[in-house]
């Protein structure tokens, strides 16, 4: 079906915006940059859900990945670096062989998407895809949709025993839990290059 | 195949040593028990050694006794299954071939087994330690062991039975000679002999001839046509020998393909006449004999000369001749001309000797040659005479080493030029060892002047001309032999005393009770051969007719 | 000939055996409690009764026909195949008439030695060894057959060993004694082929030799199977038939019936031959069958006829015993022994053992000239060998010796031509005067205290008249003066040598005869020099001091190379304990006790009346009674032995010679040696021509044939030993060790290989293994982008492989 | 000119090369986990797209959604994963923590 020009115009709009993200959050010398850019990401593609009219899809892009993920990735910036140090330095490493592994992804996928004939769809009208999501969801993917319920759980206790620490883990087994084992001071690569007089051998 | 008599004394005149080990292991055991001192634990052993022996003696005399001289066919046979699936039986018997040997290990046994212990008379060991005095439960234990192999070789009817008695023959004379020999010394030119080396000598060599025979064994076995075992049920192969004869005579044999070309009962032939002319011994393959018998101890040289030597002459008259008639044709000229070389050979190399034992030695390879010619002469006379030869120097060797051996006793020197004027000291020694060597050079009246004359009257009227030719050149070494026993004689026992020897003594009762019955049989024999001849004759005779009357 | 049983025939030899054996084993006992008679007791005694039993033997056979003979037979000693040995004793004629010498002057011989032995420690040892000898001559004289004669034949070799070297101490007697036993030894070789040769020829198998012994088609034995079961029957019971003499060829047929029923052996009415067989009489029995005597006959090997190599075999084995060109070797030295010995054994029996065998297988030698031509031949150089030799001896036990030697060579030649029965008497006759001679001058050699030169004796006659008076008489019968014993013994013999007719080359007879007549020449001179230089002039001996004894080596002619110094100075115990008795009495020589003289005496009569025997019929004044004695058992080759038939005048010529012979001898021997009025040979070797003087060495010193047998036989014996027995120790022993060292060294290669390659590879692999993994290990960085640098590539592999590549 | 699926398969191509080299190259355990959500993003992208042009039926937004509650889940464990990490060693720079190295 022909997308009208306001259509196409929309469509590259919001690719150019996806593709800009993501370009960002690659190339960002800032960790918090490239978060944010993710951001933009998350908002590109869920125009696009909306685009192709998978309307459920789009908010649940938007809630889930916007309203969740991206929050808890904000929140493991900012806790695992210091605040001392405002701009936190993101190294990359093997700058090149990652540039080539990009190319040659891009190129793959463009050749693929360009020379195989995928297959038209009967011309649907616009109309809301939520209720048949559902009837889909609790009809024949019912069993995939318990399965995931189960998995989600399952996140859930991993996630809450693993930020829980080890000091739960370890007084299970001995009565009056012992302080939780120090974690072993370490000096970052930063610190192991000071000198002893502060200063940072390169 | 039915027998005249199924009796066990044959197995007990085998196994009675294996009961003496058995006590003497149980001495060993109960030491601790009863605290018995280590002269205690010699005694006993000793006790215990002399009593097997003179009882296989008494059982060898009942054999004598009920042994009928007039049948060819097998006697006392015990005849029972052993491994079944390889249709291995044990299978004794004894017939005129094999019953004077018998006897003849019994009794010699006996005399050795006294020679090996130092009772009854004065044994001067301070510096050197006597034989007799080391680790005897060890040595008990091999002398029965050795007495039971003898037996058994001499009376199986299994090929497969006689292979395993050849062997349990040859490991405890390994260790006699080896750890009760004389200790290692290096010879002027610069090689190691001694107890060890002469040991593993004659173990190797005999071992060499036993594999090639074991070969001949496996080649029979396989090529050898259906047979009954003992309860009737069929076999395609089998050990007995009683078959495997018959099948011989039947050119059974002669049907089975040629190996190198040479036809089978031929290679067979050859091969077992190799495994057994090793220890007869024959000329080429006779070196291990002197240094086996000089550093062997006395009792072990006499069993190695007086019966070890008669194994290979056994062997060579129950399965070469026995089995392959026609095959024992052909090669008679070839192994009568190996006896004559024996013989002169064996008389020259004596005439050169220096150590008493040696030159006893080399006159056995001598008179074993004897036994070699008559038994290719293929006539009555000849082969009687081979195998009253065998029982004559049977007597008569053992005789020349315990007398060897009562100089070494006293004096630790076997080197005939140190001695001299003897006589004068040891009148008795003189007396018996001038019978001795008298007996062995083959003085008529004496034992082994019949062997030798019949030897050579057979080999006279053989029926192949050149047999005379093979007389005419033996005849001669008679004279050597007279001329180095005596002067050996002459040299140790005539002339000046050497006061070296003022200290020596005469002889002992230990001694006495050794010499005299042998010296006592070698006249016996000599005046009257009948009772040989009764028991050996018809069977001999019969195995003459069958080889010349069947071609 | 028929058997007649005559049970105690085998007491004869075991009488002396008995006595053997007693003192043998209880000697030394007996002689330290009971002294020396205790021994002479047993010892001589027993002989004496052998001879008396012997004396009876002889009468009932003389009383029984002329064809019978004494039989025994104790028991069947070798039966095997057509060996048909048993120990069983005959006494025919012949062997009576030897019987009788060996026992009688045997005894009598032992009765000389109780006196001549006396002091010897080894009294009892003596004895044994004597009577030893009487059980093995008498067993070898009575032997029925061959092998039981080759008992005695080599048991009495063993006591002449033991006899000879009786003094032990003393190595020259103990050489002899091997040196005796030795060459007996290979004579014995000869006798034992030449008996084989006999036995396998009479089978009649020798051209095509049977597979099998089976039995000729006409022999009707008892028991099966071939002729070897034949149990020769128990003493044959059969009554002597009074057999008067029948024409030949009835003999034949009459004898061959008896004997075969005195067999026993189920013997039908055909005459039942034996294929073969080593009884004397069977032998002779079938070889009296024209038939199988011309099958023997005609059989050849090595280009001689069968018949003349036995007997030449057989003659080879007499020779060793009887002394005589090829073997006498040891004769001389045999003088080592004591004098008795030399007497009875080396003198009056064993020697003569050869001489018995020839005539024994008369009908054998007979067939076959060229055998007796060979018997005779040797028989004669034998005679005149010896005889020359005796000529200047000085011991006189030596002259005695070569006496021996060449009086055996006279009946050797009486034999080979055929006289059989002229030798035997020969050898009676030599027994008595001979024994006479040696038993004599062991009387004079203990008188002057062991001196045997002749040289330092002389003037005996006056000092020992018995002995003299005997030894004359016994020269005087040897040197064959008229009514003597010699002159008709010798005398008969030089007559049948003259008159023979069988020896191959056609006038030999006569040579044959010059040659014995120029030996009685030289017996005769050497004889009586020795009578002369013992007997007569002054004693040279010096007066022998209680121990000065002859210390100082006898003065004797230089530059002779006396190859057997005299025995001046052996220091066998025997002189020193025996010296005492000269202490007592004068220091000279005085005549030996009674019992010795009276031996001397007895034997000194046989000597001079012996000969009235056998009085040649030309004479006549007494019947040939010798000649007719043995008539029956040399009868059976009389028409195989031809004469010459000469008119009476050549006998009488001949004997005229002989007795001019013995009269010239004496002469001269009178002449160069009486009162000792010559300083003996010293003149013969001072005479002029050095031919003389060399002839003279060369004679005195045995014509070095002691060297050269020394040289040829006993050096080059023991050369080869010493070759072969390096032979062995290097190469056949050397082999074996070679074959120890090379699995030595294999074992060693294999370990190397082993060690290099095999294991070598295993660590190859290993070590290839480890650095491999070492270079792994760099992989596994830590670093998280590796691993996702390991997933995208996983994951582009697996996309090229299932899409891009066309499997 | 439609917009048809190679279109959005090149987006989502090029979301997943920039997700692919984020991952490659951050040093930083968050960055890479960014990376990782925008692969995901790819993948669901691919997938809405797909049902949408493709087959017109449901089938695929389901998996969607499947997919974006996947992407959650990860999440969370994988950041509790970087807390415990940066816990342990004060640092998520992923080239220090190598103790797994051999």
């Amino acid at each position: 079906m022909t997308t009208s020009l306001a259509g196409a115009v929309v469509f590259y709009a919001l690719a150019a915006l996806a593709v800009a993200g993501a370009a960002w959050v690659a190339f960002a010398r800032n960790i918090v940059h490239s978060a944010f850019a993710l951001l933009a990401t998350f908002f590109g593609v869920a125009g696009l859900y909306a685009f192709l009219s998978a309307d459920l899809v789009a908010v649940i892009q938007l809630l889930v990945y916007v309203g969740g993920i991206l929050i808890l990735i904000l929140f493991a910036v900012m806790l695992t670096s210091r605040i001392s140090e405002v701009k936190v330095s993101n190294r990359s490493a093997g700058f090149g062989l990652g540039l080539l592994v990009l190319l040659g992804t891009i190129g793959v996928m463009a050749a693929v998407a360009l020379r195989v004939p995928w297959g038209k769809a009967p011309p649907a009208t616009p109309e809301p895809m939520a209720p048949g999501v559902g009837d889909a969801l609790l009809g024949p993917y019912v069993l995939p949709f318990e399965v995931v319920s189960v998995l989600l759980l399952a996140a859930l206790i991993g996630a809450v025993t693993l930020a829980r620490g080890r000091k739960r883990i370890a007084a299970s087994g001995t009565p009056g839990a012992a302080a939780p084992d120090p974690v072993p001071e370490r000096k970052t690569k930063d610190e192991e290059r000071k000198t002893p007089d502060g200063e940072v051998q390169p | 195949m039915d027998y005249p008599t199924n009796s066990m004394l044959l197995t007990w005149i085998i196994f009675t040593p294996v009961v003496g080990i058995g006590a003497i292991f149980a001495v060993l055991a109960l030491r601790p028990a009863l605290k018995l001192s280590q002269r205690a634990v010699d005694q006993a052993s000793r006790a215990i050694g002399l009593a097997a022996t003179v009882a296989v003696s008494l059982l060898g005399v009942q054999l004598w006794r009920a042994f009928d001289g007039g049948s060819t066919s097998l006697q006392f046979v015990h005849h029972t299954i052993w491994m079944r699936q390889w249709n291995i039986e044990y299978f004794v018997g004894v017939d005129g071939l094999s019953i004077s040997m018998v006897l003849l290990t019994a009794f010699v046994f006996l005399a050795a087994m006294i020679a090996s212990v130092p009772w009854w008379g004065r044994l001067d060991d301070e510096h050197h330690p006597h034989f007799s005095k080391k680790r005897v439960p060890g040595y008990m234990i091999l002398f029965l062991l050795l007495e039971t192999g003898v037996l058994g070789t001499f009376c199986a009817q299994d090929f497969f039975l006689f292979y395993v008695f050849w062997e349990v023959m040859l490991l405890p004379m390994y260790f006699l000679i080896g750890i009760w020999g004389a200790p290692p010394r290096t010879d002027p030119d610069g090689r190691v002999r001694g107890g060890p080396y002469a040991a593993i000598k004659f173990f190797l060599y005999t071992l060499a001839g036993s594999v090639v025979m074991l070969l001949a064994l496996i080649a029979i076995y396989y090529n050898s046509g259906p047979a009954r075992l003992v309860d009737g049920s069929l076999t395609d192969h089998t050990f007995n020998l009683v078959y495997l004869t018959e099948m011989g005579r039947s050119g059974a044999f002669d049907r089975v393909a040629p190996i190198f070309g040479m036809a089978f009962p031929k290679v067979i032939f050859i091969a077992l006449f190799l495994g057994f002319s090793i220890k007869v011994p024959m000329f080429p393959f006779h070196t291990w004999l002197p240094d086996a018998h000089v550093d062997a101890p006395t009792p072990i040289s006499v069993i190695l000369a007086g019966i070890l030597l008669k194994t290979g002459m056994y062997g060579i008259l129950r399965f070469n001749l026995q089995m392959l008639p026609d095959t024992t044709w052909w090669a008679a000229p070839g192994i009568a001309l190996f006896g004559v070389i024996s013989i002169v050979y064996g008389a020259f190399v004596c005439l050169a000797q220096k150590d008493l034992k040696k030159l006893i030695a080399y006159s056995s390879v001598s008179h074993m040659g004897f036994c070699l010619l008559g038994m290719a002469a293929l006539t009555p006379q000849g082969i009687s005479g081979s195998v009253f030869q065998m029982v004559s120097h049977g007597v008569i060797s053992p005789m020349l080493f315990l007398i060897a051996g009562v100089i070494y006793d006293r004096a630790h020197t076997r080197d005939i030029n140190g001695f001299g004027g003897l006589a004068g000291k040891l009148p008795e020694y003189t007396g018996l060892t001038g019978l001795a060597f008298m007996a062995s050079l083959g003085l008529p009246g004496l034992a082994g002047f019949i062997g030798e004359v019949l030897v050579f009257m057979g080999g006279f009227g053989a029926s192949d001309p050149n047999f005379r030719w093979f007389v005419v050149a033996a005849v001669p070494a008679v004279v050597i032999t007279a001329g180095y026993y005596l002067w050996t004689m002459q040299r140790m026992f005539l002339g000046k005393m050497n006061d070296k020897w003022s200290h020596l003594w005469d002889m002992n009762w230990r001694e006495r009770l050794t010499l005299y019955p042998l010296a006592a049989a070698t006249i016996l024999l000599g005046f009257w051969p009948a009772p040989v001849f009764n028991l050996v004759n018809t069977s001999l005779h019969h195995l003459v007719g069958v080889i010349t009357g069947g071609t | 000939m028929s058997l007649h049983p005559f049970p105690y025939l085998w007491l004869i030899p075991a009488l002396p055996l008995l006595g053997a054996i007693i003192n043998g084993l209880f000697g030394s006992r007996i002689q330290r409690r009971f002294g020396e008679t205790g021994i002479w007791a047993t010892a001589v005694l027993l002989p004496w009764i052998s001879a008396a039993i012997a004396a009876w033997a002889f009468v009932t056979l003389a009383r029984s026909g002329p064809e019978t003979a004494l039989y025994v037979k104790l028991w069947g000693w070798l039966n095997v195949g057509w060996l048909d040995a048993d120990v069983a004793f005959t006494l025919d004629r012949l062997s009576g008439v030897m019987c009788l010498v060996v026992t009688f002057v045997g005894s009598l011989i032992h009765v000389y030695s109780i006196g001549y032995m006396r002091g010897d420690p080894g009294y009892w040892r003596f004895f044994a060894y004597l009577n030893l000898f009487m059980f093995a001559m008498l067993t070898l004289v009575l032997a029925d057959n061959f092998l039981l004669m080759f008992v005695g034949w080599e048991g009495v070799g063993l006591c002449s060993y033991l006899l000879i070297s009786f003094w032990y101490r003393d190595k020259e007697k103990a050489v002899a004694g091997m040196k005796a036993f030795v060459v007996n030894r290979v004579g014995d070789a000869g006798f034992v082929l030449g008996l084989f040769l006999l036995f396998w020829g009479v089978a009649g198998t020798w051209q095509n030799p049977p597979h099998v012994q089976h039995p000729l088609p006409d022999i009707i034995l008892g028991g099966e199977g071939a002729g070897a079961t034949t149990r020769a029957a128990t003493a044959g019971t059969v009554v002597g038939s009074e057999g008067h003499s029948l024409p030949a060829p009835q003999r034949v047929m009459m004898e061959s019936i008896v004997s075969g029923i005195v067999h026993g052996e189920g013997a039908a009415a055909a005459a039942p031959l034996p294929r073969t067989s080593v009884k004397f009489r069977e032998v002779e029995r079938i070889l009296r069958d024209p038939a199988r005597r011309d099958a023997f006959v005609s059989q050849r090997w090595l280009g001689l006829s069968l018949v003349t190599l036995a007997c030449l075999f057989l003659f080879l084995g007499a020779t060793g015993k009887s002394a005589q060109i090829p073997l006498y070797v040891w004769l001389p030295d045999a003088m080592a022994g004591p004098t008795p010995v030399s007497a009875l054994i080396h003198a009056a029996t064993m020697v003569t053992a050869g001489v018995y065998l020839v005539a024994r297988l008369h009908f054998l030698f007979a067939l076959s000239p060229l055998a007796l031509t060979v018997v005779a031949t040797v028989g004669a150089a034998t005679a005149l060998f010896a005889a020359t030799i005796g000529l200047f001896q000085h011991d006189i036990k030596k002259v005695l010796a070569y006496s021996t030697v060449s009086q055996l060579g006279f009946m050797f030649v009486a034999v080979g031509v055929g006289a059989f029965w002229v030798g035997i008497f020969h050898l009676v006759t030599h027994a008595f005067f001979k024994a006479c001679l040696f038993l004599g001058s062991g009387s004079v050699i203990l008188g002057c205290h062991h001196e045997q030169d002749m040289r330092k004796m002389g003037g005996l006659w006056k000092l020992m008249p018995v002995t003299a008076f005997t030894y004359l008489l016994s020269c005087l019968a040897i040197a064959g003066f008229p009514l003597f014993s010699g002159f008709f013994s010798k005398d008969e013999i030089l007559w049948k040598v003259f008159s023979t007719g069988n020896l191959v080359y056609h006038s030999g007879g006569f040579w044959l005869y010059v040659i014995a007549a120029v030996a009685a020449l030289c017996t005769s001179f050497y004889m009586f020099r020795s009578f002369f230089m013992t007997f007569t002039g002054k004693y040279r001996g010096e007066p022998h001091g209680h121990d000065a004894h002859a210390s100082s080596p006898s003065t004797h002619d230089s530059g002779l190379t006396t190859h057997d110094s005299p025995a001046a100075s052996h220091d066998s115990p025997h002189d020193s304990s025996h010296s005492q008795p000269a202490a007592h009495s004068s220091h000279l020589p005085h005549e030996s006790p009674a019992s010795m003289t009276v031996v001397l005496a007895i034997l000194g009569a046989l000597a001079v009346v012996g000969g009235f025997l056998g009085v040649p019929p030309l004479l006549g004044f007494l019947p040939n009674w010798f000649e007719h004695w043995l008539e029956p058992v040399f009868g059976g080759s009389e028409h195989f032995v031809h004469w010459r038939h000469y008119p009476h005048a050549y006998e009488w010529g001949l004997m005229g010679a002989s007795v001019v012979i013995a009269f010239l001898g004496a002469a001269v021997a009178w002449w160069l040696y009486y009162a000792a009025r010559s300083p003996i040979p010293g003149r013969l070797m001072a005479s002029g021509s050095p031919l003389v003087r060399r002839v003279h060495r060369l004679i005195y010193n045995k014509y070095y044939v002691d060297e050269v047998y020394g040289r040829v036989f006993v050096d080059g014996g023991v050369g080869l030993s010493r070759g072969l027995w390096w032979i062995d120790a290097r190469i056949v022993d050397g082999l074996v060790n070679l074959a120890g060292r090379i699995g030595a060294l294999c074992g060693m290669l294999q370990g190397w290989i082993d060690r290099v390659f095999v294991d070598g590879l295993v660590n190859q692999v290993g070590d290839g293994i480890v650095a491999g993994g070492r270079r792994l290990r760099g992989t596994q960085s830590g670093r998280v982008q590796t691993y996702v640098y390991g997933i995208v590539a996983g994951c582009v592999m697996f996309a090229l492989l299932t899409y891009a590549v066309p499997w | 000119m439609t917009i048809g699926v190679p279109h959005y398969l090149i987006v989502s191509g090029i979301l997943l090369a920039c997700g692919l080299f984020t991952v490659v190259t951050r040093r930083n355990a968050v960055a890479i986990l960014m990376g990782i959500e925008l692969i995901l993003n790819a993948a669901i992208l691919n997938l809405v797209a797909f049902s949408r042009l493709v087959t017109g039926a449901v089938g695929g937004q389901v998996f969607a959604l499947f997919g974006i509650v996947l992407a959650a889940a990860e999440a969370v464990v994988a950041l509790a994963i970087v807390l415990q990490l940066y816990r342990a060693f004060r640092s998520v720079d992923t080239t220090e923590t190598t103790e797994l190295k051999e």
